[in-house]
């Protein structure tokens, strides 16, 4: 069909093999390293701690298409596995809507924000993210007191394998990719958030209320961030302040990586599958490696510095 | 003609009255106000203060740095770990040559981002963790140490202010003034203003931008040596460099800095550290849980960046 | 050809990857001539200007000064060495002051207040350039370039963003200048300049020189000619619909006022009508058609569409009434990076109720009839930003043929598109007529009213001077409006 | 107003990292103890997730307000040095509490990390019968007493020629990435136990999938839930190692400052000996340390024979002397 070419095309389907590439490579680099890795159980736990960065990536590309970022969707997504883990006792289902609606609440602040005030979205998500950080210190000891572990529910969901390598959180990330993909490529709020990222005058002369296709982005955003959030509390077990600090900028990472544009109307989904997977890879490598945490830090700078430049450099030529 | 000057100056006029009224508070408080209060004030606004005014170069030229507190850390754990029971001579020419190295990594900065063509939030984020793990490699744990004449000079002594304040008025005097008349001062303008433009007036966009990244790192290591003087110590945290980098881009902003690029100065960024310190210091002393602090600094950030996009928005209307 | 060459240009060749900009450029330029340089948009003229003047480097050729090679690096080294361009985009940095813009370049204060007093301006140095207005931005640009003294003059469709007692002022000093014994290199659109002061004229075609001659009047059909290659196609003659008369009032306006300029404008446009608008630069025309895209709001003043009043607060609101626009920059209405399926459609889902799924059977069939009914080049697809000017100007029109409407503003539609394009833009507005929907346009050529309009309106002072029928909109009538000497 | 005429004293406290909850009890405990002491008008708390030149103005900041002794919890061990130096010089007690500081003529209060990490390890070595792969899960790197319990550890190990440590890894004392890590490196058969710098529970919940509830020793701190665990699974063969490192140390820093400001001799380095407990040898005693109201990550540890005095329900009011009087009984 024409479309899905429109969508492809012959730029990406180009970098899309380069990212693959990359990606075998490590992959094929850290099983060399860790003969563990290439056990089936180790993929599928590979696969399943990919997953929360794989749904703040989704979040962080919708956003970063309509020409924005979130960078407070670390704190978001903290106060999310927060708020369930205190309202649990009262019943999950109440849990879930209290922290989905607490997402949404920032969502819409950031988007009403970005949209119908013209805030610069790395200064309005930073500030949300320094005043949520506040929020929640203060809650710490006081609204939110005794909140630091999940739901068992949760943690089965997040970690439980249904047959090695596939689990729970893979089917989820299965599920909501295909929506991410469908609304991105086949869905009328698709095509705007493409629009407004590319040029937001451009859709308002069209007729598009531009507000509104930024405050969905923010929104979605927003609820994919929470999500993720229950998922690394479900994960480790335990909730923290800084329970998603270092995703944040691995979830931009990933984006940029996947060949989404920092400016906003050009790029997608499926790359930032890729860059997920790639960076998730790449931790694991380094998490093998027996070198101290300084050298560790500077070649994960240095990979992702040249995977950006790498693809950059593939995109511009073609 | 005059109001033109005054309506551009308006913005530092009202930062200069809020940190006089937070000042005021503040000192009304104290059971005694004398030059070592003032040494105090000035030891907690000094690093950030230099970053910021580093911060407000690279964003008046269009860009933005993301590693600016990584690169006053590296600095930072250099001069400590290599000056420590130094003779005053030696300390002053390794302070010398530090600051060349925290040019050249401002430099190097500049450069990757013009010959890769990556965003500058991508190259920098991932700088960011290759000089924090330089930082970590240099200096393993907290610790170090600075020729205490040396450090008096910097961050002077008891009750001695003049020293931080010349340190911090320095660098204004020293570097932003004739770099503002410059040519290449004007070009840092241009390029933030209209990239295009400026290349079309003569103006090299990549080795000005070279230029301000490494003007910008200078001003990180400046920090960085301050930082060393008042702490007699050298950290190599990553969570110091992020705090300050977010400190130092809230600071550029209240200060008047416009993230667009080509707007604002340094006199700004540098009393609205004066804000920053004086928000969590007064509710401290209040006894009221200093996490607010972090509530209402992200609170005004977005409330002053709001408000200055429509000051600017209504004076660009015809 | 006794006189020695100023500049001469041989064998000058560039691409941009794929795309040859200039191919093989030759031409020479004599001391003490103004020279035209033509040729179709995307023929490589201001590709060539760019490369005399050290902005972008040749992948070939020779360019020689008095008859030694020369290779400027950047445009100051160009401006040191005797020439000094007025680029076509603006090159003035909008948020520091006028003063920083001179000091950047390197221009004396005194020389270019002295060039602006000549030209009869006045110009606030500590202002920011973003605070002056377009046409005095050009006129400081130029002024700018003068300052240097240089030999050679290049003006790149200076005039375009002009208005007609502007670009007659920059004719004028073109005139002095040559009187000096320098020489200009002038680039423009707008044929009538060209016969009125250029000695010769050199046509670009895919960037190459397809010939040179004696610019005198009456050289007009040769240009086009050449212009166009084999592509020639004549300018249609104006088919002058006869019923428009007794067709209904679409739309009606009472009194519109606005901004600096709009004081009270009224008019009214039948069904199946072709109004013009004519204007000077700034008599508020801009602000009238975003007005009426409901893109700003007026500050008094009625808005009737059949008959009944209506208020705009969004662009999406006139669309539902059935009003469409065409802004006058292109960049503005168009998604750069999205292809041009997408930038065709982009109106169909400007509703809430749109956000679902796409109904990708119904979206092909109103995007290939788009594409087809206005002919666009479509070897390019897959980015808008890769299609020439006139393509583009087609997609911003061709997103309106998908959605439909009654009523299309079109600001301009014409500026910067070579003659061919420009017929068959006006021959879809005739099409569009009479299939019985109506066509505001606004243009900065004056003849083309004739070209394109059933009737015209003037505007001077915020007000409309003059409402000139069809056989009176000849371009003296309209200049008149135009400069208040005719009364309403 | 002060409960007591008596209570003369100004405390000061310098805490670098808030919105922790070994934090908070740390400084409730300070705050309890002060007010039974009966001889404190007013403890100024300045804490606050800050970095060094942040906290060393907070202590300028307590230096201008004219307190008598300072707590300190230092992020960094040399880095306020400077500002504690203006202390010293101006008369004022400085006692450093859990992380030990290098300055000169200040007072430690805290738990011996070097025996922390070495009671651990011993306990380890045992339960693992002296042989096995060990997952080595520390705290933050450059931390002073990261680097301490690093020097027990190492110093029992070595002793044990069949005991590796496969895989050593920074927590960061996060417990979100403890579970993470946790998570992605247990796998059957590959470790035969953990050893933590007190990021314990995550870790065990993780084998509950990781390993199909198959435990192998697990080396925590006095965490309220992994003392449960430690309890509640010992049926199911789960040997949980506890290390106590108790946050009330901040009533014992207490204590010693007021000794001071007495003008008592004081010991420059008051060291809390940590003791390895098992469920099989301390049943009673770990039983007693698990508080099912509290949170999680609560210390347990209530009382420290010799400084503390407080009742647990005093701790948990967490008064300070200028607080509301009625409630200080
Ligand atoms: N930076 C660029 N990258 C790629 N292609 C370019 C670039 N600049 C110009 N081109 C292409 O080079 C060709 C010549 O462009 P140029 O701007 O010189 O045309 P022109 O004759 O000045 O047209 P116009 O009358 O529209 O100003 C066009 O096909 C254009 O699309
Ligand atoms: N960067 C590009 N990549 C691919 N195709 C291009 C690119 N630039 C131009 N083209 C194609 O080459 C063709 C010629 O472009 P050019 O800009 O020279 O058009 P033109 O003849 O000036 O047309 P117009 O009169 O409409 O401006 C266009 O149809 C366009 O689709
Ligand atoms: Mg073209
Ligand atoms: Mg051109």
């Amino acid at each position: 069909m024409s479309t899905i070419k429109t969508f492809v095309g012959t730029r990406l389907t180009k970098s899309m093999l380069s990212l693959w590439a990359i990606l075998i490579v490590l992959f094929v680099i850290t099983g060399l390293v860790d003969h563990y890795f290439f056990t089936v159980p180790s993929i599928g736990v590979t696969f399943q701690l990919a997953v929360p960065l794989g749904l703040l990536a989704a979040g962080q590309t919708i956003c970063m298409l309509t020409g924005g970022i979130d960078l407070s969707i670390a704190m978001i997504a903290t106060g999310a596995a927060f708020i369930v883990s205190i309202k649990s006792p009262s019943g999950l289902g109440m849990a879930l809507l209290y922290a989905f609606l607490f997402c949404v609440l920032i969502g819409t602040i950031n988007g009403l924000a970005v949209g119908l005030l013209g805030m610069n979205p790395l200064i309005m998500t930073l500030g949300m993210n320094a005043v949520l950080i506040g929020v929640f210190t203060v809650g710490i000891t006081t609204f939110l007191k005794g909140s630091s572990t999940m739901p068992d529910i949760i943690i089965k969901l997040s970690t439980a394998t249904i047959i090695d390598p596939l689990s729970w959180p893979l089917v989820l990330w299965l599920l909501i990719g295909s929506a991410v993909l469908f609304l991105l490529t086949k869905s009328g709020l698709g095509r705007l958030i493409y629009a407004v990222g590319d040029n937001a005058t451009a859709a308002r002369l069209a007729g598009v209320r531009v507000w509104k296709v930024q405050l969905a982005a923010y929104i979605l955003c927003s609820l994919f961030g929470g999500l993720a959030g229950l998922m690394i509390g479900g994960q480790s077990g335990a909730v923290s302040m800084s329970l998603a600090d270092s995703l944040v900028l691995p979830s931009v990472a990933a984006v940029v990586i996947g060949g989404t544009s920092i400016m906003g109307g050009i790029g997608g989904y499926t790359g930032s599958i890729m860059g997920t997977l790639i960076l998730t890879v790449l931790s694991y490598l380094l998490a093998t490696l027996n070198s101290s945490e300084a050298v560790k830090q500077m070649i994960y700078g240095s990979i992702v510095l040249a995977l950006a430049w790498t693809y950059s450099k593939l995109t511009e030529k073609s | 003609m005059n109001s033109i000057k005054l309506k551009r100056q308006s913005w530092n006029i009202g930062i200069i009255l809020i940190a006089l009224f937070l000042g005021s508070w503040q000192v009304s408080r104290l059971p005694v106000f004398g030059s070592y209060e003032a040494r105090t004030f000035l030891l907690g606004i000094l690093p950030i203060a230099l970053l910021s005014m580093g911060q407000a170069i690279i964003i008046i030229g269009g860009g933005i740095n993301l590693a600016i507190g990584a690169e006053s850390v590296l600095i930072n754990c250099l001069a400590a770990r290599f000056m420590v029971d130094k003779s005053f001579t030696v300390a002053v020419a390794l302070t010398i040559f530090f600051l060349l190295i925290s040019v050249l990594v401002g430099a190097l900065t500049g450069l990757i981002i013009s010959k890769s063509k990556i965003a500058d939030i991508i190259v920098t984020l991932a700088t960011s963790f290759i000089l924090i793990g330089l930082a970590m490699y240099i200096q393993p744990s907290p610790g170090g140490g600075m020729n205490l004449t040396l450090a008096h000079l910097i961050s002077g002594k008891d009750s001695a202010f003049l020293p931080p304040l010349i340190t911090l008025i320095l660098p204004l005097i020293v570097i932003w003034l004739p770099l503002y008349r410059s040519r290449t001062g004007i070009a840092m303008f241009a390029i933030g203003s209209n990239k295009d433009s400026a290349f079309l007036s003569g103006v090299n966009v990549d080795r000005t931008r070279i230029k301000l990244y490494a003007i910008g790192g200078l001003f990180a290591g400046i920090s960085g040596i301050a930082l060393t003087a008042i702490t007699l110590s050298g950290s190599p945290f990553a969570s110091i460099s992020n705090t300050a980098t977010l400190n130092s881009v809230a600071g550029a902003v209240l200060g008047g800095v416009a993230l667009s690029g080509g707007v604002g100065g340094l006199t700004g960024p540098a009393l609205a550290a004066l804000i920053l310190y004086f928000i969590p210091t007064i509710l401290l002393n209040y006894g009221i849980d200093p996490a607010y602090s972090q509530i209402i600094t992200g609170a005004l950030t977005i409330f002053v960046v709001l408000v200055g996009g429509l000051i600017r928005n209504r004076g660009k209307k015809k | 050809m006794n006189k020695k060459a100023l500049l001469k240009i041989s064998n000058l060749a560039k691409s941009y990857g794929s795309v040859v900009a200039l191919r093989d450029a030759n031409f020479e330029v004599l001391p003490g001539e103004i020279h035209a340089l033509l040729g179709a948009n995307g023929a490589g003229k201001s590709t060539l200007v760019k490369i005399l003047t050290g902005v972008i480097s040749s992948d070939q050729g020779v360019i020689e000064v008095n008859g030694t090679p020369v290779k400027f690096t950047s445009p100051d080294n160009a401006r040191k060495g005797g020439v000094a361009p007025v680029f076509q985009d603006p090159a003035l940095i909008p948020d520091i002051s006028i003063q920083r813009n001179l000091h950047l370049t390197g221009t004396n204060k005194n020389r270019f207040l002295k060039e602006i007093a000549q030209m009869g301006l006045t110009v606030d140095l500590n202002k920011l350039a973003s605070e002056i207005e377009l046409p005095l931005l050009r006129m400081i640009d130029l002024a700018r370039a003068l300052s240097h003294d240089p030999d050679l003059l290049i003006l790149d469709e200076i005039t375009a963003a002009l208005p007609v007692d502007m670009a007659q002022k920059v004719i004028s000093i073109m005139g002095q200048y040559k009187a000096q014994g320098k020489s200009v290199i002038f680039i423009s659109h707008r044929l009538a300049e060209i016969e009125e002061i250029c000695d010769r004229a050199t046509v670009l075609r895919d960037g190459i020189n397809v010939d040179t001659f004696d610019a005198a009047a009456g050289s007009e059909e040769r240009i086009v000619a050449s212009m166009l290659g084999d592509k020639n196609v004549s300018a249609k003659e104006h088919n002058q619909r006869s019923n428009k008369s007794e067709n209904d009032i679409l739309l009606k306006v009472e009194g519109l006022a606005g901004g600096k300029h709009l004081k009270s404008v009224s008019f009214e446009i039948h069904k199946g009508e072709v109004l013009g608008v004519a204007a000077l630069e700034g008599q508020g025309q801009d602000l009238l058609f975003e007005i009426l895209a409901g893109e700003s709001k007026p500050s008094d003043g009625k808005i009737f569409i059949n008959n009944n009043e209506v208020h705009f607060n969004h662009p999406d609101d006139a669309i539902k009434y059935g009003i469409s626009y065409v802004p006058g920059d292109r960049k503005t209405a168009l998604m750069p990076q999205r292809s041009i399926r997408e930038n065709l459609a982009l109106t169909r889902f400007r509703g809430l109720r749109n956000w679902g799924k796409i109904n990708f059977r119904d979206e092909d069939s109103k995007v290939d009839g788009a594409i087809e009914s206005l002919e666009i080049d479509t070897r390019a697809k897959s980015q808008v930003k890769r299609l020439s000017g006139g393509n583009q100007q087609k997609v911003t029109i061709g997103r309106w043929v998908t959605t439909g409407f009654d009523l299309l503003l079109c600001f301009d539609p014409t500026r910067g598109i070579d003659v061919g394009t420009k017929a068959q833009i006006y021959a879809l507005i005739e099409k569009f007529a009479n299939e019985g929907m109506a066509v505001l346009l606004f243009t900065s050529e004056l003849r083309e009213i004739q070209l394109a309009c059933d009737r015209a309106i003037v505007l001077y002072e915020g007000k409309v001077q003059a409402d000139l029928e069809y056989d009176n909109c000849d371009e003296a009538s309209l200049l008149n409006a135009a400069h208040g000497l005719v009364g309403a | 107003t002060p409960a007591n005429a008596a209570a003369t004293y100004k405390i000061g406290v310098s805490n670098n990292w808030a919105g922790n909850a070994w934090r908070e009890e740390m400084v409730c405990a300070i705050k309890a103890e002060a007010t039974l002491s009966g001889k404190v008008a007013k403890v100024t708390v300045l804490s606050r997730n800050t970095d060094s030149a942040g906290q060393s103005a907070d202590v300028r900041s307590l230096i201008t307000q004219g307190v008598n002794a300072i707590i300190i919890n230092s992020g960094d061990s040399s880095a306020n040095n400077p500002a504690i130096a203006e202390a010293v010089a101006a008369g004022i007690k400085v006692i450093a509490v859990d992380n030990s500081i290098t300055a000169p003529n200040t007072t430690l209060v805290s738990n011996d990390q070097v025996a922390y990490g070495a009671a651990g390890a011993e306990a380890l070595a045992k339960a693992m019968n002296y042989k096995g792969n060990i997952l080595y899960m520390r705290g933050i790197s450059g931390a002073g007493a990261d680097t301490d319990r690093n020097t027990g550890f190492r110093s029992v190990i070595k002793k044990y020629p069949n005991l590796h440590v496969t895989k050593e890894v920074f927590t960061g004392w996060d417990w979100t990435k403890g579970g993470q890590l946790a998570n992605q490196l247990l796998a059957p058969g590959k470790f035969q136990g953990v050893w933590t710098s007190g990021i314990d529970y995550p870790v065990v919940q993780a084998m509950q999938t990781r390993l199909k509830g198959k435990y192998i020793p697990v080396v925590g701190a006095d965490n309220n839930k992994f003392v449960g665990m430690t309890a509640s699974l010992a049926s199911k063969g789960f040997v949980g190692i506890i290390v106590p490192n108790p946050a009330i140390v901040g009533g014992a820093a207490l204590k010693v400052a007021i000794d001071a400001l007495d003008g008592k001799s004081v010991a420059a380095k008051n060291l809390l000996h940590p003791v390895a407990l098992t469920y099989a040898k301390n049943k009673a005693l770990i039983d007693s340390l698990y508080f099912a109201a509290q949170d999680a990550n609560f210390s347990s540890t209530v009382a420290l024979k010799g400084y503390t005095t407080f009742t647990p329900a005093q701790l948990f009011r967490c008064r300070a002397p200028q607080d509301d009087p009625e409630t200080t009984s």
